[in-house]
């Protein structure tokens, strides 16, 4: 008969786990406004994440806390949280690597926060529609006997790399513009903006410009670089800015 | 105005402005510092028709740059459609007054008293 | 009072199903208003984890054929898949990839700039179509993207749906909680699509999102539609340990060896002639077979594992075609696979079984289709091949936002719509759940009920185990674990979270059910105690409907066309 | 409440340069050296219109400004004239998409082509020479 050994939970494995303080900014709008912070003891391992503390502290501590995820691999984008006081990923974060004994989280900045860390993404959504992150041009609905558009991969190579967005918001909560513009489009957005542009296939770049030429658009990104310092996914929003805007000003075609 | 024309004029008046500066800053240097803010050297320098143009380019330049950079960062901090018209067209109001004011200066140092 | 929606489309899940359906709809139809709910916000589905492929026939010159495909996906299914459905997806599927195409999908290309496919297991020819090896965020996002031209597509992000409500004939509507508000709602519509996405949370090793639990599956079933084949549930070769996320099929597709304790690439014992790329139900139970017989290795967290050899590939390959499968071994293991292999060990990975439709994704109730892993329209059969989830998911979006948009402008009459059942919906989740009280951790719940499904109905079965498995699922259904300690009304995912596991008990019994009616091995349902496939007396689905005393199970047959049974050979 | 909750990091978020490495330093310098100069623009253009009335007046101003205080003050100037070139000439090249690097497949560990030697090698010569300046400035101010 076959018998099938079972993965274990974390608390009886061989390797001797440690602890340590997480500290979870908490904010629930319906009982006060006030934010305070809670802490917990939770044992860690080498590959515990923050996400995984989190959940721990859910399951165990305080079923209370609000915290949004899902995919727990970094690629839904749902767990973006400030840690130690910078915005990454929780289950993209191993505690092991932060080095602390004492671990903060907090919501994300720069967005309305819903519940403890789960913040509102409305601006982020409707700002990502607004700058047509789809390929327009009229023969983009196929008929029979339809074959692809031929994409050499050198084509490919120059906006694949916008394309690896998992619209996690870190580099709007890091961007210093976001942090006072409430109008800005904010480097998520602009970022795809120049994906749908860079793309061989696509035809809307005059529309696109039009678009991110407003007084809260491309030109209140100043290079400041922090929404590529956070991003977890190697998309480089500020390089995709800056090719935009070349556009703009001129240097690209 | 579209916000490009309005940036492609600040890093114009930027550029513009390096080299004009630089002149503008040299000038102290090609005599000893402090000789060249006597009272008799300043007015020459004024009195000399193309720095004096010079003078005048630099404080159009600088101005329109300031304060539209002024306007960035405002237009940044705070939003709200009134405010907003508010900034832009104070901060043109500003640079022609500032413009206007130098220019007074420019003026009258190069025509009038010697 | 109930606050309350009107909408024409109801697509409950945003998956690559739902989106897919969408967007047909929206297509076929400006005027009809569609809303696509999701519990998730909805591009963080999780078909943004699909890595490997999409598989499509698009190089008939050069040698591959639609008749290939359908019989690579019969013989992958064990013959259980209805052979007239496995037609329909191979025909339907180049021009969805060409379509995807269209839309801005960054497929992989080969030199001249067409579309590059790759090897995956089962297959005759090299047809997962790939994006590197993160095909299903790309599918997400382009479908994600697209659904942005549309101005009649509106999305309810994080809404968790409750229940499904019909007059018994015809659809009315969903009821649903808006999560970063905490109001219930009723939302009524004409039509709704079903695509909630697999449920393989309730296994405690898992390569599904934490989100993927059943609750879509068990809304249909509560609403009196069957379940079909749900013991039939597949095991990844290959998940990487600990936190069991997935290795790609696409890295023995690129030419990864499996090992054992002796260094041997035992798949030649088990499958000859593919090797690693035999289908993965044979392959996970070559691994389970050498790590019963002692050739395993043991993980630092004391399970046991196998060796995935990458090292051979080059830093070249692993870091142009399979650069995720690199992130997340060096992230989540701490392992290059440019120098060291991977400790993997067969994984919950999808389950073949799900809302029982026909051909066209329509359910038993009219107005109601059911599209993407939530569905069974018995394209796989008791055995899914890869790259052929992504590739069902965008084939029965389509046909259904299609079928559901005409329904919707043919104008049928509407039944009145049964506020009672709101009612009842309002109490049952509100007085059962919410202000329901007990002293059970329903996290600890939740984790012994994920283990005992691990340990009693993982690769291998037998009636003992599966006998003693509902037992202990039925005793852990008893205690008190129905109440929700956070009181708050906004974002209270601890309410959501008691939601699910109420649904994982009742998914968890029908597997159990149907699997211990199932005495033969077939695919990926492997049974110790009946090693063989007995197609006199098993050649047939299971259905499973709920009542509120027993399941109820029934048979559905399985329709064949041109391909006869044989026996199934790798 | 709502506006309690927004959770915009405000003034802060753009005054806090520590978190994001030298380029968000560049960022700030940039700005605050810009602010500075207009202010000093507007100081100076005052400064000079004193000699329309006259050497009397202009050798009173020329005194007023003319102190440690005034020099020191001229000499952040230099300063921030020099940073503010220098990095603005950066970041113009940056804004038309040169220099900032090219897209490309990026590998584990994500390290972001914009922010590369290239630009922290500028933001640092722009330090560097506002430093010189600051220096040879404040020597020559000093050394009447
Ligand atoms: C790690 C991994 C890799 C895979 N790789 C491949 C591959 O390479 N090729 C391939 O063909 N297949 C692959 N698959 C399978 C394939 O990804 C899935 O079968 C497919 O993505 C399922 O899509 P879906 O649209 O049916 O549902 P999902 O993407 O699972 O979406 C389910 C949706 O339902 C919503 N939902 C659920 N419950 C509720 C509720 N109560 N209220 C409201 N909304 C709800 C969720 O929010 C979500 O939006 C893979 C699967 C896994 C786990
Ligand atoms: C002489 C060379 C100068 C150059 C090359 C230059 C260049 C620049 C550049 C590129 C910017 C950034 C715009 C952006 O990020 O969007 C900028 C901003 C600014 N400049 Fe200048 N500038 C110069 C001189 C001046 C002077 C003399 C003043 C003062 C009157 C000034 C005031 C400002 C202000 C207030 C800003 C706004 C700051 C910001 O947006 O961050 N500049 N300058
Ligand atoms: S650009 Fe990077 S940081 Fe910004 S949303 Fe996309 S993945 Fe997240
Ligand atoms: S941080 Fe902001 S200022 Fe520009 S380069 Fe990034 S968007
Ligand atoms: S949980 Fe999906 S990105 Fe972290």
């Amino acid at each position: 008969m076959a018998t099938v050994s079972v993965p274990k939970s974390s608390e009886e494995t061989t390797t001797q786990p440690s602890t340590i303080t997480l500290r979870i900014k908490r904010s629930n709008p319906s009982e006060s406004t006030e934010k305070t912070f809670s802490e917990f003891q939770v044992p860690v391992q080498k590959w515990t994440t923050v996400l995984e503390a989190i959940l721990y502290v859910k399951q165990n501590l305080d079923h209370s806390v609000g915290v949004r995820y899902s995919c727990r691999q970094a690629s839904c984008g749902s767990c973006g949280m400030k840690i130690n006081g910078k915005p990454a990923l929780a289950c993209y974060t191993k505690l092991s690597e932060l080095g602390t004994s004492i671990v903060t989280v907090e919501p994300m900045n720069n967005f309305p926060i819903i519940r403890d860390l789960a913040v509102n993404f409305e601006q982020l959504i409707s700002n990502h529609k607004k700058i047509k992150p789809f390929i327009v041009r009229e023969d983009s609905e196929i008929t029979p006997g339809t074959k692809e558009f031929i994409q050499k991969p050198e084509d490919l190579e120059k906006f694949l790399q916008f394309s690896y967005c998992i619209k996690c918001g870190l580099c709007n909560s890091a961007c210093p513009t976001m942090a006072t513009d409430t109008s800005f489009l904010g480097p998520q957005a602009l970022a795809q903006a120049f994906r749908y542009t860079a793309d061989n296939r696509d035809q809307g770049k005059d529309e696109r410009l039009k678009i991110v030429d407003d007084s809260h658009g491309i030109w209140r990104c100043h290079f400041a670089g922090s929404c590529s310092h956070v991003c977890p996914k190697g998309v480089d929003p500020a390089m995709a800015i800056q090719l935009l805007r070349g556009y703009l000003l001129g240097f690209r075609k | 105005m579209r916000e490009s024309i309005i940036m492609k004029i600040h890093y114009g008046t930027a550029l513009g402005a390096v080299v004009l500066v630089a002149v503008h800053i040299l000038m102290r240097l090609s005599q000893k510092y402090s000789d060249s803010l006597q009272y008799q050297n300043v007015l020459a320098n004024y009195h000399f028709l193309p720095y004096a143009l010079m003078l005048e380019v630099v404080l159009i330049l600088l101005s329109v740059h300031g304060f539209n950079g002024l306007r960035v960062i405002l237009l940044e901090l705070k939003q709200g459609a009134t405010y907003e018209r508010a900034i832009n067209y104070g901060s043109i109001a500003a640079m022609a007054a500032l413009v206007a004011y130098g220019s007074r200066t420019i003026l009258m140092a190069g025509m009038g008293v010697s | 009072m109930v606050n309350s929606i009107d909408l024409d489309l109801l697509i409950v899940g945003s998956g690559l199903a739902g989106l897919r359906a969408a967007i047909q709809a929206a297509k076929t139809s400006s005027i009809i208003k569609i809303g696509v709910i999701s519990k998730l916000q909805v591009m963080r589905s999780h078909s943004v984890s699909a890595e490997g492929g999409t598989a499509a026939v698009l190089y008939p010159e050069e040698g591959d054929s639609l008749e290939s495909h359908a019989y690579d996906t019969v013989k992958g299914s064990d013959f259980l898949g209805d052979q007239d459905v496995i037609e329909r997806l191979v025909r339907e599927m180049p021009s969805e990839v060409y379509q995807l195409e269209h839309w801005g999908m960054p497929w992989s290309r080969r030199e001249d700039g067409r579309i590059g496919q790759r090897a995956f297991g089962g297959y005759s020819f090299n047809r997962a179509t790939f994006a590197q090896d993160k095909v299903g965020f790309y599918e997400m996002q382009t479908l994600y993207d697209t659904c942005q031209k549309f101005d009649n597509i509106e999305f309810y992000n994080e809404w968790f749906v409750t229940s499904i409500i019909h007059d018994g004939q015809k659809f009315c509507g969903i009821t649903a909680i808006e999560m970063s508000s905490g109001n219930f709602y009723t939302i009524k519509g004409k039509a709704l699509i079903i695509a909630t996405g697999g449920a393989g949370r309730v296994y405690s090793f898992s390569t599904y999102a934490l989100a993927s639990t059943p609750d879509g599956l068990d809304m249909a079933y509560r609403a009196g539609m069957a379940l079909k084949d749900m013991e039939f549930v597949q095991f990844h070769p290959t998940g990487i340990l600990p936190s069991g996320i997935l290795i790609t099929e696409g890295a023995r597709g690129e030419g990864g060896y499996l090992l054992n304790k002796n260094n041997e690439r035992f798949m030649k014992k088990y499958a000859p002639s593919k090797l690693e790329l035999a289908s993965r139900d044979v392959v996970s139970r070559a691994m389970m077979t050498e790590i019963n017989e002692g050739r395993g290795y043991k993980h630092e967290t004391g399970v046991d594992c196998l060796k995935l050899d990458l090292t051979h590939l080059g830093k070249e390959v692993l870091t142009k075609k399979l650069p995720a499968i690199r992130e997340i071994s060096l992230k989540f293991s701490g392992i290059d696979p440019i120098n060291e292999p991977i400790d993997v060990r067969p994984v919950c990975h999808y389950m073949m079984g799900g809302i029982h439709t026909n051909i066209d994704g329509a359910t038993e109730i009219q107005g109601i289709w059911a599209a993407g892993e939530a569905a069974c329209n018995s394209v796989h059969g008791a055995n899914r091949l890869g790259a052929n989830s992504t590739a069902e998911c965008l084939v029965w979006g389509k046909i259904t936002g299609d079928l559901a948009a005409k329904y919707i402008l043919d104008g049928k009459s509407q039944p009145p719509f049964p506020l009672h059942l709101v009612a009842t919906e309002e109490k049952r989740i509100y007085d059962g759940i919410f202000r329901g009280s007990g002293s059970a951790n329903p996290y600890e719940v939740r984790q012994q009920l994920t283990e005992i499904m691990n340990s009693k109905a993982y690769v291998f079965r037998n009636e003992t185990d599966l006998v003693d498995g509902l037992k202990q699922v039925r005793e852990l259904h008893k205690k008190t674990w129905r109440h929700v300690t956070d009181k708050a009304k906004e974002y209270n995912t601890n309410f959501t979270n008691v939601m699910e596991l109420d649904s994982m008990f009742r998914v968890a019994e029908v597997i159990l059910l149907g699997a211990i009616k199932r005495k033969e091995s077939r695919g990926a349902h492997a049974r110790t105690d009946y090693p063989d496939r007995d197609d006199k007396n098993f050649m047939h689905h299971t259905l499973v409907y709920y009542d509120t005393k027993e399941p109820v199970l029934k048979t559905h047959p399985v329709t064949i066309t041109k391909y006869q049974p044989v026996e199934r050979k790798y | 409440m709502a506006e309690r909750l927004s959770n915009r990091e405000g003034i802060k978020g753009m005054a806090n340069p520590t978190r994001y490495g030298i380029e968000r330093v560049a960022y700030w310098l940039q700005r605050l050296s810009g602010l500075g100069l207009l202010a000093y623009l507007i100081g100076h253009i005052y400064e000079t219109s004193s000699i329309v009335n006259g050497k009397i007046a202009w050798d009173k101003m020329l005194a007023l400004t003319q102190t440690t205080e005034g020099h020191l003050i001229l000499t952040i100037v230099i300063g921030m004239c020099v940073f503010h070139t220098g990095n603005g000439i950066r970041v113009m090249l940056g804004h038309g998409g040169v220099g900032v690097g090219r897209p490309g497949q990026p590998e584990y560990p994500y390290k972001a082509a914009s922010l590369n030697y290239k630009q922290r090698l500028c933001i640092w010569v722009s330090i560097a020479l506002a430093a010189l300046a600051m220096m040879y400035g404040y020597s020559i101010l000093m050394g009447e």
